[in-house]
């Protein structure tokens, strides 16, 4: 049951009923709904074209192995097989991906299929192309690789000592390492009344899989060398990046098609490989070909999130309960090949304090490969990772220092009036009251009544345990970050195209360049609009999806990373306020009087005063288009315009490693109540709030829906979701038959409140807000440590996915644990 | 092998290997791509269809296995173009964000309501127990099915 | 996964050796062979359907014996490429005579891969299990067989 | 998901499914497919023929004896037990049938499947072990009867062998039963499960710890007396990513002691 209470600051919208004017803040009905109610949305695998091939991935079984042979000729004389591809082929035919990083990580070579070498299980070594699927498969199973088999690594800290290198161009394992170095830490530590220290804690491997998992058709026109690509890549502009270099083609040559995708969650980033791949196969066979990645292909090949350890925490605090900062020593696991890597090695300094006004950080990061699945920027990228790591801090000093933790908490959160809140490392907090959303929060989780709960759990033999989760979701990156990884990229700031015209009939027509996969683009975009050009949503047609061929996107072009409500509707406002003022133009010479007497309103353009004297949109739209004899000669309009919106950011000092590197910071506090059976290890959440201030909401409903599905993502990575390998380097939770993603009996009674911080740094002061910081998990991780033991003793939970068999591990020798953590007090 | 088979009340016959999946019929063959898949293991739903009134998993169950059976997919809820109660409820909750799993969860909350016409929480969350949502967490879906309950 | 034990025949050593260094014979006791070709004495080929209760598993095994000390020790390796699963195996048995008989301990080092050793871990313990029994009891009846 | 070639075919009757049965010995019954197909899908094990059983009238039914034997037929499904009001002289069958995955799967899924695929995590297995049940096979050389106990054989190996079919299961009457188990999630796979059956002594079946069910026979059914019982049978359980060796072995106890509580607490 979902209760939703409303107790914002300064009362925009207050209750469901009552509504700002205009549509912008309702909850109008979605423009996406009406088809895939009825089965009639068109996702990737939906496409179909004459004639065209299925291909199928042979794939490798070892972890890590040198490729001395590929013989695909025995399938070539199954009957119905239309051709192959491998991986000597695409050394050939095409250069290595260019890599982010700096020697030793630029010197990998990664191409779309593996050559020479695989690296980890599931490494795509040939690909079959036939009439139908299981032909293809069938055909797979006789390519016959000859694998001569190498040590492998898998631990991160193993690989780090390079006696198993898994990519000899570059010589080592390490991708990209670095210090990072704000404030005065040793002048922090001389200050301490205590120090604690934290030996070790671990960001364990999962994924935010989507139900949808990746695909594509590709088909090749020879005459004009034009590759058309309907696939579910949720990031074309850079996917176009990397593979239009590879194929020694112009970007433009390219054209991604998409309209309905069943989920990205960032996992649908860096398909640039396998799409590759299927444009070698459509032009080498002249044939469209069809690839459909299966679950179990998507677990063990496609993208992991990032696995990050962290060691020798040092945390100087004051008496009173201050934090002074802290410094750690990061690892973080990227499997086989970067890819979008290493730009998790700097997106988390995007919330380095986390919420906490901590002035002293020290974080010397490195990054490295393992024989493990490539990882890709899954929901709450390197942020996550980051924030987990600040909320474990503040609960075990806590619980070391027999603090409670909602004072300390409240103490060291960054203050409503401090904002806007600059960070050590420069970024700017743009609003927030991070302990308002706290006390709603523990007030929908009853927490006054907490002691009460907790005696009535023990007379069941229950050890009741409450936790806090308090997460930023910086959404709008400056891609200037990337500069502080190495000096050479040159990608800076962000942008995002949209384009609005009033059509011949007075149809309002919007083209996007973002990817939607479930947002709701359409339905946001058309309140917008509709507020501008004072008609109603149901008037706008927002075309579904996105098409390189629109001519409506820019480089950093996609849905990722929380910015649509700031970089896609900013560009949808500029576009549709200069069509505004194109229209008032219009009117303006058709009545004889200037643009200011003129009014949009009831999709009319008409003289302030005088609603008679008005033109209807489609009178609009005929004149210019089809009736234009006689207009003034400098009116110089079109009503058709493309708008590229562009953040205001400067490129970061890359010697301090400082700078703004995003726009807007949603805030999402979520509390928790769990109860451990300690016979078994096994626990439930009984209770479950999540309060979230993402600036002013456009569409409540669907914000709600983003906040809802974070959570279930985070408590499904807290309880049961995990990626984990035997020492041959299979993975042991390759499909949902292993891989326990919640169901609806999993999930526990989530009550939702809100409070709305306006941005003042963004067009319609709303944040984005979609990826959740992955607050679920540290709430968990907090409940579970406050279950298990009282101040000082008792375990420590030092991993993020904790599974029964862990609970259960942790209280029969908490000493196992709890040998991680020292405090010097002084 | 032939097959003769109803869906959404249109007959269809078609030579099908043995070997052919149910879901890849539907979707391969007869171009009704409103089911999806989710998983390769009869672990998420999103094939769920109605075959001869029982709701089951359209990946577990071989296209032969349909030889003379009526099969119901979510491309036949709607008459005419005009949504049902349950297609009208889930859109004004907000009971799906990408819709890839609302195909095969439509089919289990038509086949739990056509049952219980007023299920409790409990119960319409274990209706669609074999239904994996990635997107919504199920909050919405519950308020959508309950609501369409009324 | 590491899997031993020890066996005790009723036979002389040299007759237990006999066994079990002709791959004929040897090929008998495989679970589910269907054919076997010998390159040398040095070198063998079987193929099998090792039987999995729900179907069976084909797969094709090279045996190649590494390391040879007349009558008493013996280790072989064995690649198994199947479509379900890969294996590679180094197994030895040591004989040496016991209470009128032979006693052989056997070791296996088994390192599976694909989809039976992702998704079967759980089962796969007891299925190499079974496999071994299997060979064991196959082996005492070659034994019996060559005695006779 | 894509399967291997197969022959398929639906006999009209049990003779001719055991007939195919017996011809082929790479066929395979097909009952209600929720785990064999997705082991084909795998293929990680591929029949070469599928038998299917759906035609058999004779398989289905369920039929409550005058002496309260229930006598459930190989091809009932899960959810058709659960409506039963035969079935429910013994309640223990419907409660467990309702926590097996999910509806979709129990509409089609079968207590014969469950029972003659016998992966180790499965619930009827231990179920059918504890409460003493008779599995009737049927072969080329006519009808007989096994009980549970010596029915498992080995990890998707049961008595009911090549070229032979299950085709009933009758369970002997009684109500004081338990069933527990520790799951993946709420009534997920199975990381261990127990069923308990008193009438006097207690008949404990412990799953998930074995190929087959561990058979306890208990003399009292206090929990020390319980718990003293397992310990002796010296389990050695597997480990997998969701529990080790130890931690199975300790859950064993836990729902063995909460299995034979249920139990008693019914007598």
């Amino acid at each position: 049951m979902t209760e939703t209470t409303v107790t914002p600051e300064r009362p925009l919208v207050v209750e469901e009923g009552e509504t700002r004017p205009g549509f912008i803040g309702q909850n109008i009905r979605r423009k996406e709904d009406k088809r895939l109610v009825q089965g009639e949305g068109v996702f990737f695998d939906d496409v179909k074209r004459h004639e065209m091939g299925f291909v199928h991935f042979v794939r490798s079984p070892y972890a890590h192995a040198r490729i001395k042979a590929v013989d695909v000729s025995k399938a070539h004389e199954v009957d119905g097989v239309y051709g192959t591809l491998t991986g000597d082929e695409v050394a050939i035919l095409t250069d290595p991906f260019f890599e982010l990083s700096t020697p030793p990580g630029a010197n990998i070579k990664d191409y779309a299929l593996a050559v020479g070498r695989v690296r980890h299980v599931g490494d795509p070594v040939a690909a079959v192309v036939a009439r139908t699927r299981e032909l293809a498969r069938d055909a797979a199973e006789l390519v016959e690789v000859d694998y001569e088999p190498l040590p492998l690594v898998l631990d991160a800290e193993e690989a780090l000592k390079d006696e198993v290198v898994l990519h000899d161009d570059a010589a080592s394992n390490t991708v990209w390492s670095g210090t990072f170095d704000w404030g005065d830490f040793e002048g922090a530590l001389a200050e301490a009344d205590h120090v604690i220290k934290i030996e070790r804690l671990h960001f364990d491997r999962f994924s935010s899989t989507p139900l949808e998992c990746s695909g594509c058709l590709v088909e090749y026109n020879r005459g004009t060398g034009q590759w058309t690509i309907h696939g579910n890549h949720q990031m074309p502009g850079v996917g176009a990046i990397w593979m239009a270099p590879a194929l020694r083609v112009g970007i433009d040559k390219l054209r991604f098609v998409s309209q309905d995708i069943g989920g990205g969650f960032g996992n649908k980033i860096t398909l640039h490989p396998q799409f590759t791949a299927c444009c070698l196969l459509a032009r080498k066979l002249n044939r469209p070909v069809q690839w459909t990645e299966w679950r179990t292909d998507q677990h063990t090949a496609n993208t992991h999130g990032n696995e990050r350890t962290f060691l020798d925490i040092t945390v100087p605090v004051k008496a009173d309960g201050t934090m002074l900062g802290f410094s750690v020593r990061a690892i973080d696991d990227c499997g086989a090949f970067p890819r979008y890597e290493p730009l998790g090695c700097i997106i988390w300094a995007q919330v380095t304090p986390g919420c906490y006004r901590w002035r002293n950080v020290r974080v010397d990061f490195t990054q490295v490969c393992t024989n493990k699945s490539p990882v890709a920027p899954n929901r709450g990228y390197s942020r996550m990772q980051h924030l987990w790591l600040t909320e474990r801090i503040i609960d075990i000093v806590a619980g070391e220092l027999g603090l409670d933790p909602v004072d300390v908490r409240k103490k060291n959160y960054v203050k409503n009036e401090e904002f806007p809140y600059t960070t050590p490392n420069g970024c700017v907090y743009d609003s927030g009251d991070y302990a308002r959303c706290l006390d709603i929060a523990l007030e929908l989780i009853g927490y006054d009544k907490i002691e009460e709960k907790r005696v009535d759990a023990e007379s069941r033999g229950k050890l009741l345990g409450v936790g806090i989760g308090s997460t930023l979701d910086s959404g709008t990156n400056n891609f200037g970050q990337s500069m502080i990884l190495n000096p050479e990229l040159q990608f800076s700031g962000n942008n995002e195209v949209a384009t609005v015209k009033l059509d011949i009939f007075g149809e309002v027509v919007v083209t996007l360049g973002t990817v939607p996969q479930g947002q709701g683009h359409e339905t946001t975009t058309a309140q917008v609009v509709a507020d501008i050009l004072g008609c109603t949503p149901d008037e706008i047609n927002v075309r579904a999806g996105h098409d390189s061929y629109w001519n409506s996107h820019a480089g950093f072009s996609g849905t990722y990373a929380s910015q649509f409500a700031v970089t896609g509707l900013g560009a949808v406002k500029g576009a549709a306020d200069k069509l505004a003022g194109e229209m008032k133009q219009l009117a303006a010479a058709v009545f004889g009087c200037t643009p200011d007497d003129i009014e949009l309103a009831e999709s009319q353009a008409r003289i302030k005063g005088n609603p008679e004297a008005a033109l209807p949109f489609m009178a609009l739209g005929a004149i210019l288009n089809a009736n234009n004899a006689g207009l003034p000669e400098d009116l110089d309009i079109s009503l058709n315009v493309r708008h590229v919106y562009r953040p205001q950011f400067e490129k970061p000092d890359l010697e301090r490693k400082y700078g703004n590197l995003t726009l807007t910071y949603a805030t999402q506090i979520h509390a928790c109540v769990v109860e451990v059976d300690p016979e078994t290890g096994v626990y439930d959440i009984v209770d479950y709030a999540a309060v979230d201030d993402c600036g002013d909401r456009i569409h409540p409903q669907i914000v709600e829906g983003q906040v809802h599905g974070a959570t279930a993502q985070a408590l499904g990575a807290a309880t049961h979701e995990i990626f984990t390998y035997d020492e041959e380097g299979n993975l042991l939770t390759p499909n949902f038959y292993d891989y326990h993603v919640p169901h609806a009996l999993d999930m526990p009674p989530l009550r939702t409140g809100y409070i709305e911080s306006t941005s003042p740094f963004t067009p319609l002061g709303a944040k984005g807000m979609g990826e959740g910081g992955g607050a679920g998990i540290h709430a968990v991780c907090a409940a579970l440590q406050n279950a298990l033991g009282k101040r000082g003793e008792g375990p420590i939970v030092w991993r993020s996915c904790n599974p029964y068999h862990r609970v259960w591990e942790m209280l029969q020798n908490p000493a196992e644990t709890r040998k991680f953590v020292s405090v010097e007090s002084r | 092998m032939d097959v003769n088979v109803t869906v959404n009340g249109e007959s269809y016959e078609r030579d099908v290997e043995p070997r052919k999946l149910l879901i890849h019929f539907l979707r391969d063959d007869l171009d009704l791509t409103g089911s999806h898949i989710g998983c390769d293991t009869g672990n998420c739903g999103a094939c769920s269809v109605i075959v001869d009134g029982v709701l089951v998993k359209s990946c577990m169950m071989l296209a032969v296995q349909a030889d003379g059976s009526n099969v119901e997919t979510v491309e036949g809820l709607a008459q005419d173009g005009e949504l049902n109660g349950l297609q009208q409820a889930f859109s004004e909750h907000h009971g799906l964000q990408c819709g890839y799993c609302t195909p095969g969860m439509l089919m289990s909350a038509t086949a739990l309501l056509r049952a219980n016409p007023h299920p409790s929480e409990e119960e319409i969350r274990t209706g669609i127990q074999g239904n994996i949502c990635r997107c919504t967490g199920y909050v919405n879906i519950v308020e959508a099915i309950k609501a369409a309950a009324e | 996964m590491k899997v031993s034990g020890e066996r005790q025949f009723d036979a002389p050593v040299a007759t237990v050796w006999g066994v079990l260094n002709d791959p004929a014979q040897m090929a008998k006791t495989m679970p589910g062979v269907e054919s076997f070709d010998i390159q040398d004495d040095k070198h063998w080929r079987a193929h099998v359907k090792v039987p999995l209760g729900l179907g069976g598993l084909r797969m094709s095994i090279d045996f190649e014996k590494t390391e040879e000390r007349e009558p008493e020790f013996a280790k072989l390796h064995a690649k198994g490429n199947g479509v379900g699963a890969i294996m590679n195996m180094d197994t030895s048995f040591q004989l040496h005579e016991a209470d009128g008989g032979t006693k052989m301990h056997w070791e296996a080092d088994v390192h599976i891969l694909g989809p039976v050793a992702s998704m079967g871990q759980r089962v796969l313990q007891p299925i190499v299990n079974q496999q071994v029994s299997h060979v064991l009891g196959a082996l005492d009846k070659q034994v019996q067989e060559a005695k006779a | 998901m894509l399967l291997r070639e197969v022959e398929y075919a639906r006999p009209a009757s049990v003779q001719e499914a055991v007939r195919l049965l017996s011809d082929h010995d790479g066929a395979r019954a097909l009952a209600g497919g929720q785990t064999l197909i997705n082991v084909m899908k795998a293929r990680a094990a591929s029949p070469d023929a599928l038998v299917d059983l759906s035609a058999l009238a004779e398989l289905k039914g369920i039929d409550l004896a005058a002496d309260g034997t229930v006598t459930i037929g190989a091809m009932v499904t899960y959810t058709e037990l659960m409506a039963s009001a035969e079935a429910r002289a013994r309640p223990i069958l419907g409660d467990v049938c309702a926590q097996i995955a999910d509806v979709q799967v129990r509409n089609r899924g079968t207590i014969g499947g469950n029972v003659c695929s016998n992966d180790p995590t499965n619930h009827l297995p231990p179920l059918m072990v504890s409460l003493g049940a008779t599995m009737h096979i049927v072969g080329a050389n006519g009808e007989r009867s096994v009980p549970a106990e010596e029915f498992f054989l080995g990890v998707y190996m049961t008595a009911a062998g090549p070229g032979e079919l299950l085709t009933k299961i009758s369970v002997p009457p009684g109500k004081s039963d338990g069933f527990a188990s520790v799951t993946i999630g709420r009534d997920g796979t199975c990381i261990v499960n127990a069923a308990a059956s008193v009438n006097g002594g207690v008949r404990l079946a412990l799953g998930c710890v074995d190929a087959v069910p561990v058979l306890i026979k208990a003399g009292a059914t206090d929990d020390d007396a319980v718990r003293a019982a397992v310990r002796e049978a010296n389990l050695q359980p597997p480990s997998d990513v969701h529990a080790s060796a130890d931690y199975r072995r300790h859950l064993a106890e836990v729902v063995a002691v909460r299995a034979a509580g249920e139990a008693r607490g019914k007598r």
